[in-house]
């Protein structure tokens, strides 16, 4: 009997870990999974100036208005996904606390707030290259003219619907799929990066080297 | 070893310190980089290259790049091969292996040939007025028709190779690179735009390459060298060579194919993608595509050794190859002049040319007469002699009209005839982007005249032949596009350059012929002058119908050199004007684009996802047989050792009705409803009343279409006064969300209610049979499991096994039973804990087999086996679920149609058949009458049917003919001419009263 | 002049000077019995049906372009009878035996090949229908088969039947009455025939409006003038909904582009035709040699005879997946047709509120194989007034009673 | 590949985008008081105009929001983007 696991990734059984590197050298694109991020779906009208209000109070965040825009600090953020969406990420294991207490602030206010940090998963990209691998299947323009850090956008990237947002200029982007399609999208990643140099880092890595990028 | 016979010792743009070898129908030759194949054969004395598509004549290179009609040739062997590539575009790499298509044994001799002899027989459209008797022989003629016709192979293994594709946005898109395009470049590229030039051909330049000039006082190709080092220090402008701008659609939306490793031995590609398709979003389009140059149409003209002028001259300066030996020119502008010259200095003896026009341009004359070129004036060659190359030119005096010869024939012998009939700009990608065309009579030729899209045609794509005036249109084109996109201030300036004649041409579409020769006009579908007059007389004069009755512009070439010829051609016999004429439509792509590149990496794993369940490596690694359903992967059965489908469905069966069995429910569709007006939203789209439902308990919905035909259906649980979570059919989520998000918005706007679909944030897993509730009692301390504190259909939350999980009492399997769903990354562990703790109850995991079956035995519909969009809830017996006293649900009004109150509607029943161990067909038709021959009335149709280990006995589920009425009946099922005897029952075959679920 | 090898011998003689013209180019004449509007194959054949079945040949067809220029001329030329309803398959079965002695009857070959057609199946849900299908048309007297994924390979073995590909071919019908034919000549060989019956054919020839008295027709206003007419077909295809308009009349009709590609010629390598709708693609071989290649719908209304990059590249994904040797072959021409699709994917062939006026439309993506048969009972229709039992269930009615034919095929919906 | 503007994320690819058919086709208030016809017309009955056609796209793939567009059914040209439940812009009210 294999031993259980508790929480499982959707891209564990292709054992990333075990082929990540710990300098990713001259590869064009490097990668690796966010697992387990809290994700919130928060719905509410932005015109609702109770809502705001109490939303931010809870969050510590403001919710972008700007379509395509991401608001917020290092690990509490709010993506903008629609007019009245937003979803906001907070680090892994908080996602109790944050539906919870959104609840309890927005009690009596038209809202809705619901859990979908399992839904989906992270895959996080970065390298010279990690723009032309997303523009293998992305119709977004991303050149920095266009997007650039602190924006994110609901778009396709191959066949798998996901939510983008770059988080620097070197650049890296972090990929929202859909945790049933994560398989099929690290493998596309994975295929559509190969001709820029590929490496996997493993996810205390991959916050590092963005670190080092930063200070650069 | 072999010599290359005609190529220079300098000049050219060729790598002479490197020697390539190459094959051509088997034989040895030797080329340079830089060289295309066909300048390669060229380079060795090879002028004949295949045979022609329909009389089999022999063929040669007639041009130099993407207008080649006649050079096509199969390239690479195995999986690597290739057919109809143009010799003109096929980079030479060492080890290239072509060989001549559509001849048998071989080039030179070819069996087909014979057809050329029966020629006669076979004009235009012959095949619509013969082969029709006796009427069942047609597949017999067509077995040889079809091999007579075609090209090349088609390659006969899949392909090794890998392709890519990419989507790129730019400012200024420029399609061309000859000096409009580059001077359109760099003004764009100057001013700070996003800029992508594309040119088709290995090096930046087009016209550059081949021709002299001088450009800012100096020869024109050290602009061009500085220009591309310019551009290719500019960080926003991005440079393609071997890239084909193919297809122009709408909103500016273009695809370019690049080759990035076909000039690359096979050795050499690995790992790399052979070719990629761009997909380019375009702030304003510069199309800068040059003109191409057309053959004039005289007898013979289709000999191996005829071929344009601006080819031989490309030849000549670009390849430093010499195209023959004894050259004649002719011509109906001052174009070829230059090429006469060119051609004089490169070595070839140019013994005459001979120009349409009675009056010639004085100055180029006398360039000729210094050179020691003759200039007949006022003539043509009228036919061309020889057989797999030509030997001589027949050279007479046109009349004045253009129509009768005068005066003597003189034949000069010659192994090239240099043909230059005047130019037709390349308005392809115009024309695509819906821009409408005009014709210019000064230059002959259609030019781009209304525009649809943000794009601008400059140079010779325009009709602009000056090099200094299209250098200047596309500077200025560049800075206006930039400037659009917010770049610069949209002037630019342009380099000066050496002015050139202006072209002038004569037109004479069909040269008087002197004799009986074939006259081509499409050489590559073997279209003869003659056979557009005949399609003219039997009324195929619109240009749409003289194509597709002709062929002309047909073939790969898509007519770049004939189609002009032809309309004008097709005018003349019906007296018409050329523009009243017009052109055919032009179409994507410019030149043939590879199906492998269009496809990208859409291709072997990536073509579609396969969507997977937290649970998908377990199911992997117990040896499951997956379903697909949609994208998604699902468990169909889990055979152990060698049991068969029958056999392990049957075990799994088994195991829920006796014990404990397990499924993985992950796959159905979860939708979090929010909201005040939530319960509203339910009423609306479902046909039975929410309001109320209480919290902690959920119900079974139906969905209808406004037709009132079943749409999906689920059960639906109520977790707080304005919250619930909605489950749909597999394939069902996505529409069923969309359906609601539709409903919401554009009909419910005032209503308050959010949408968040949960499909995939749980994963669930299902255990149902007599001993589910004492495994639950086992694993879930925190949830009251008897039947009063947690009846069928209602939910509960606490842990399973430790893990938080929301807990679901519905079945679909007919037992006790429960579904748990937890967050999606514990689902694995929910299950081995389950499978663990479940071992003693031996608990068995089943697929979709399994529960298909198990539902049936209860009855239990599924939206699209027993549905297919013309299905009511009364034809299944479903009235019940319809809310008699609701003023108005979805579908409500479509179910009161008259048709759907028809008595005799297909319903569902249940079908016993006679003999309990025969499955009948799912599919199978039950009969009116038995007897009948065909057609045989039908009354219905069998929609589920399988084996029941339960009930020792087959089973079906089925749509019959006011079925409802017939049960006792036993009704005839037929399927595969057999047919088979089954009564009609009610559709329920398994704990009627309902008491297992329940209890 | 009748057509025969005997023709062409003798033409080889002279050049084929004598060939006359295949149909006259007249002048509209001020009144006609019967107009019909659309030189498709379906109005050609309607006029001839008209001409030769019900005597009736005071018949002009108007064009406003060139004869069999809209989705006669651009359509993948398929030609089956399989269909699922008895109405349907009836109607495509009497069809497909007119098909069957066309080149005979009209004296103009129309290539029709019966090489057969096949339909795979990719999922157990495939399966289902795939054998309701086969066991409804057999029981209709009409040819089909199932084949095992073995019988796919060995009917056409360059199918890629591996069970590791994405979505495995698990069986497919095959129909082998069914097949090709030769989609320009259709048109005109029916356009010859009926010019020869006394029918004229006027090309550029727009109808742009329909006149009425009360509540009947009495002839259509056009580019080349006012047309009387005591009876008006319309067969417009595309446009239907366009010359309804002009009747007052709205359709449960709304166009889009559908698109097809063709390669670059080959010699023969495949030689039938092969279906799939899960994997979504078409193809087929022609005579000339290029693989003719079909795809679905561009989702939004459309008039403009234009196709798009992306509904090619998911198409040469989708071929790719079943043939990958054809990974190397080139595209060589795209192009739109512009299709009338009804709610469920049957046609109307009847009688309008409008005296006089009469529509055959609706049929989608997939009415070239009905030529023959449309204009068969559509002439009957409009020759006597009311439909003949075809396409007695084809009506406009059928709308608002529910009675409707969905020939949708079941949609890929599943548990 | 249209290029569509929607009115919250700005021009996106027309692949993000599901299209919603005929726009201002209202679904009666009490459709159990229409006739068959009367139920015909609102369920199949179309305009299908060549030309300007009012529709609807969703932008499903992005902020799912729906919102109705001027489109040239001959040009492809789209000329106006506008919210659901307003009037057409070309049309005076
Ligand atoms: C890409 C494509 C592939 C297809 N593949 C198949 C297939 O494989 N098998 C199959 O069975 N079917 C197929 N079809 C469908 C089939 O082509 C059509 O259903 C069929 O050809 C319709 O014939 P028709 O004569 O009714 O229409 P059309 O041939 O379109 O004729 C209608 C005519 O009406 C004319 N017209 C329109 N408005 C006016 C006016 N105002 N005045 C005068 N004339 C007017 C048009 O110019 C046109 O010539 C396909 C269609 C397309 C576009
Ligand atoms: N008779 C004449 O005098 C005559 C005729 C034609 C051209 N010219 C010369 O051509 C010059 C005009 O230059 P220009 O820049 O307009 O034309 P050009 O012919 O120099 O350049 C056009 C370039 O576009 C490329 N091209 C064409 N279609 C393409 C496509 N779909 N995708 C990618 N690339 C494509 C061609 O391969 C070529 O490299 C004149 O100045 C003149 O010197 C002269
Ligand atoms: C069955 C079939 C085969 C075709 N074969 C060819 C072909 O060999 N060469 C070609 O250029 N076009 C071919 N076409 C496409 C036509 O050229 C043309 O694009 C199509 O009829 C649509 O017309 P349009 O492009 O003029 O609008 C074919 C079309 C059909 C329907
Ligand atoms: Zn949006």
């Amino acid at each position: 009997m294999a031993e259980i696991v508790l929480r499982q990734s959707p891209l564990d059984h292709l054992s990333l870990d075990a082929r990540a590197v710990a300098e990713p050298g001259p590869a064009g694109v490097v990668a690796g999974e966010r697992r387990f991020v809290a994700k919130v779906n928060l719905r509410g009208d932005p015109a609702d100036e109770a809502f705001v209000k109490v939303a931010k109070g809870a969050l510590k965040v403001f919710l972008p208005t700007t379509p395509n825009t991401v608001d917020g600090k290092r690990d509490r953020y709010a993506l903008w996904l629609g007019p009245d969406e937003w979803l906001v990420i907070g680090a892994p294991g908080t996602e109790g606390r944050l539906v919870a207490d959104l609840r309890k602030a927005l009690d009596g206010i038209v809202a809705a707030v619901t859990d979908v940090t399992e839904g989906r998963t992270v895959i996080r990209l970065s390298g010279v290259h990690a723009r032309e691998t997303l523009a293998k299947g992305c119709g977004l323009d991303l050149h920095p003219r266009a997007f650039g850090r602190g924006r994110c956008a609901q778009t396709r990237l191959g066949k798998a619907n996901v939510i983008l947002h770059q988080l620097d200029d070197a650049p890296t982007f972090d990929v929202y799929v859909e945790r049933s399609f994560a398989d099929y999208l690290w493998r596309w990643i994975e295929d559509g990066a190969s001709e820029y140099g590929f490496a996997i880092v493993a996810e205390p890595i991959m916050a590092a080297l963005k670190a080092r990028r930063a200070t650069r | 070893m072999t010599a290359q016979s005609h190529r220079n010792p300098t000049g050219g743009r060729i790598d002479r310190a490197r020697t390539l070898g190459f094959t051509f129908n088997g034989r040895y030759y030797e080329g340079h980089p830089g060289d295309t194949l066909a300048s390669a054969l060229l380079a060795n004395g090879v002028h004949l290259v295949g045979r022609s598509f329909k009389y089999h004549r022999p063929r040669g290179i007639v041009g130099s790049g993407a207008e080649e009609p006649n050079a096509l040739v199969q390239l690479g062997q195995g999986a690597l091969t290739e057919p109809n590539v143009r010799a003109t575009q096929a980079e030479l790499h060492d080890g290239l292996a072509a060989a001549s298509v559509n001849c048998w044994p071989g080039v030179r001799w070819d069996i087909g040939a014979i057809n050329g002899l029966l020629g006669g027989l076979f004009p235009a459209g012959f095949y619509y007025k013969t082969f029709m008797w006796p009427a069942r022989a047609w597949r017999a003629y067509e077995w040889f028709i079809r091999r007579a016709a075609g090209l090349g192979l088609a390659p006969r293994e899949p392909d090794p190779e890998r392709y890519d594709g990419t989507h790129a946005h730019c400012d200024v898109l420029v399609a061309g690179g000859g000096p409009a395009g580059l001077a359109a470049a760099l003004a764009a590229g100057r001013a700070g735009g996003r800029v992508i030039l594309a040119d088709e051909q290995a090096e930046i330049g087009g016209s550059l390459l081949a021709g002299g000039g001088t450009i800012d006082g100096r020869p024109a190709r050290a602009w061009l060298d500085d220009a591309t080092a310019e551009l290719a220090g500019m960080a926003e402008v991005r440079v393609l060579p071997r890239a084909t701008v193919f297809g122009y659609y709408d909103h500016n939306y273009l695809g370019i194919a690049e080759r990035l490793a076909d000039h690359l031995p096979p050795a050499e590609r690995a790992g790399r993608a052979r070719q990629r398709v761009w997909k380019v979003r375009a702030g304003r389009v510069v199309l800068a595509t040059g003109a191409i140059e057309r053959p004039l149409v005289f007898d013979g003209n289709d000999r191996p050794g005829v071929m344009l002028a601006t080819a031989a001259q490309a030849y000549a300066n670009r390849w430093a190859v010499r195209v023959g030996d004894r050259a004649v020119v002719v011509t109906n502008n001052d174009s070829a002049y230059q090429t006469a010259l060119d051609l004089s200095e490169s070595g070839v003896a140019v013994a005459l040319l001979a120009d349409l026009r009675a009056e010639v341009p004085a100055a180029l004359a006398q360039r000729l007469s210094r050179a020691g070129i003759e200039v007949a004036a006022g003539s043509a060659v009228v036919d061309a002699a020889g057989g797999t190359r030509v030997t001589s030119a027949e050279i007479r005096r046109l009349g004045a009209d253009g129509t009768t010869l005068e005066g003597p024939a003189r034949h000069v012998p010659c192994d090239v005839i240099a043909v230059s009939g005047g130019w037709s700009p390349a308005v392809h990608l115009f024309s695509q982007s819906g821009g409408r065309l005009r014709w210019d009579e000064a230059i002959a030729g259609f030019v781009p005249d209304i525009s649809r899209q943000a794009e601008v045609s400059v140079g010779a794509a325009r009709g602009t032949f000056d090099l200094a005036a299209a250098l200047a249109e596309g500077a200025r084109a560049g800075a206006a596009a930039a400037h659009a996109a917010g770049f610069g201030d949209g002037t630019a300036t342009a380099p000066a350059a050496n002015a050139r004649e202006v072209i002038a041409p004569r037109p004479v579409w069909r040269v008087p012929s002197a004799g009986r020769g074939k006259a081509f006009v499409d050489i590559q579908n073997d279209v003869t002058a003659a056979d557009i007059a005949l399609a003219a007389r039997e009324g195929y004069s619109a240009v749409e119908h003289l194509k597709r009755y002709t062929t002309t512009g047909m073939g790969t070439d898509q007519g770049k050199t004939s189609n002009v010829n032809a309309l004008a051609i097709l005018a003349h016999a019906t007296g018409t004007a050329i523009p009243a004429v017009g052109t055919t439509t032009f179409r994507p792509p410019y030149t043939p684009v590879t199906f492998g590149a269009l496809a990208g990496r859409t291709v072997g794993p990536l073509f579609d996802p396969a969507r997977l369940t937290a649970m998908h490596p377990w199911h992997v690694q117990a040896g499951t047989r997956f379903e697909d359903v949609g994208q998604w992967k699902r468990p169909w059965y889990y055979p152990r050792g060698s049991e068969t489908l029958h056999q392990a469905v049957a075990r799994e069966c088994r195991a829920v009705r006796t014990s404990l069995g397990i499924m993985d429910a992950s796959t159905l569709g979860k939708i979090d409803i929010q909201g005040p007006d939530a319960a509203k939203l339910l009423d609306l789209v479902y046909t039975n009343a929410w309001g109320g439902l209480e919290v902690g308990r959920c119900r079974y919905g139906l969905m209808l279409k406004e037709d009132g035909m079943v749409f999906d259906d689920g059960v639906t649980a109520r977790l707080g006064p304005q919250h619930f979570h909605m489950t749909t059919t597999t394939g069902g989520a996505a529409r069923v969300m969309a359906w609601l998000e539709e409903w919401l918005q554009t009909e419910r706007p005032h209503w308050r209610v959010y949408l968040t679909s949960v499909t995939t944030q749980w994963a669930v897993a299902a255990i149902a049979g007599p001993n589910a509730r004492r495994l639950m009692a086992e694993l879930c301390p925190n949830i009251a499991l008897d039947a009063i504190d947690f009846p069928f259909m209602a939910w509960r939350d606490g842990t399973v096994a430790g893990i938080a999980a929301r807990v679901f009492r519905v079945s679909f399997s007919g037992e006790s039973a429960f579904e748990i769903n937890v967050p999606s990354s514990q689902g694995m562990a929910l299950w081995q804990a389950l499978m663990t703790a479940g071992a003693k109850y031996d608990i068995t995991p089943y697929g979709t087999e399994a529960m298909h079956v198990l539902r049936a035995e209860k009855g239990f519909v599924i939206v699209g086996q027993e549905t297919d969009g013309t299905v009511t809830p009364g034809d299944l017996g479903m009235d019940w679920i319809v809310g008699k006293k609701k003023p108005d649900f979805v579908g409500r009004r479509g179910l009161a149609r008259a048709d759907c109150k028809r008595p005799d509607r297909k319903q569902l029943v249940g079908l016993l058949p006679q003999d309990p161990k025969e499955v009948l067909v799912e599919g199978a038709q039950i009969m009116a009458d038995a007897a009948a021959p065909p057609p045989v009335p039908m009354e219905g149709h069998v929609t589920s049917s399988y084996w029941s280990a339960t009930l020792s006995r087959s089973f079906a589920l089925a749509l019959l003919k006011g079925g409802r009425a017939r049960h006792g009946q036993t009704v005839p099922v037929h399927a595969y001419g057999k047919t088979s005897w089954a009564q009609v029952t009610e559709p329920i075959f398994y704990d009627k009263e309902g008491e297992k679920l329940r209890g | 002049m009748k057509y025969s090898l005997l023709g062409l011998i003798k033409g080889a003689g002279n050049h084929h000077k004598d060939w006359p013209a295949a149909w006259r180019q007249p002048e509209p004449k001020p009144a006609y019995d019967v107009v019909i509007i659309g030189g498709g194959g379906h109005g050609l054949a309607t006029a001839y049906f008209l001409a030769k079945e019900h005597g009736v040949t005071n018949v002009a067809v108007v064009e406003k372009g060139w004869i069999g220029g809209g989705n006669t001329g651009r359509n993948t030329t398929i030609v089956r009878s399989n269909y699922l309803w008895d109405e349907s398959a009836h109607l495509y079965e009497k069809s497909l035996k007119l098909w069957e002695g066309l080149s005979q009857e009209l004296n103009f070959n129309t290539m029709f090949s019966q090489r057969g057609v096949m339909n795979l199946a990719h999922n157990l849900h495939d399966l289902r229908e795939l054998n309701r299908r086969v066991s409804a048309i057999r029981l209709n007297g009409i040819d089909s088969e199932f084949l095992t994924t073995e019988q796919v390979k060995a009917f056409c073995p360059i199918i890629n039947t591996a069970p590791t590909i994405r979505y495995p071919v698990l069986g497919a019908s095959l129909q082998r009455r069914g097949g090709t034919a030769r989609h320009d000549a259709v048109a005109w060989g029916f356009a010859r025939a009926a010019d020869r019956l006394g029918v004229d054919i006027l090309q550029n020839c727009e109808v742009t409006g329909i006149r009425r008295e009360g509540i009947r027709v009495t002839g259509v206003e056009t580019t080349r003038g006012f047309i009387g007419a005591r009876k008006i077909g319309s067969v417009a295809a595309g446009h239907s909904s366009v010359i309804a308009a002009m009747a007052g009349l709205r359709l449960p009709i709304e166009s889009h582009p559908l698109q097809a590609l063709v390669s670059e010629p080959v010699k023969p390598v495949l030689d039938t035709v092969v279906m799939s709708g899960a994997v979504h693609v078409y193809v087929s071989q022609s005579d000339k040699g290029e693989l003719v290649i079909g795809a679905g719908i561009d989702a939004y209304n459309s008039y403009a005879q234009r196709g798009t990059l992306q509904v090619i590249e998911e198409q040469m994904a989708a071929l790719i997946e079943l043939f990958p040797m054809f990974s190397r072959m080139r595209l060589m021409r795209q192009w739109a047709g512009i299709v009338d699709v009804c709610p469920d994917a049957s046609p109307i062939m009847a009688r309008t509120p409008v005296e006089g006026f009469y529509i055959n439309c609706g049929w989608g993506t997939g009415g070239f194989k009905a030529t023959p048969g449309s204009g068969w009972v559509f002439a009957h229709t409009i020759a006597q007034d009311r439909p003949h039992e075809l396409n007695a269930a084809f009506t406009l009615e059928r709308f608002s009673s529910g009675a409707l034919i969905d020939e949708h095929g079941a949609a890929a919906v599943a548990h | 590949m249209h290029l569509i503007a929607c009115p919250w994320c700005g021009p996106r690819d027309e692949a993000e985008f599901s299209y919603g058919g005929e726009a201002h086709i209202l679904r009666p208030e009490q459709p159990d008081a229409l006739d068959d016809a009367a139920f015909a017309n609102y369920l199949f009955m179309r305009g299908n105009p060549k030309g300007v056609h009012a529709e609807r796209w969703v932008h499903t793939v992005g902020c799912r929001r729906w919102f109705n567009a001027l489109r040239s059914t001959v040009t492809h040209e789209i000329t106006a983007i506008y919210p659901m439940g307003t009037p057409r812009p070309d049309r005076a009210p």
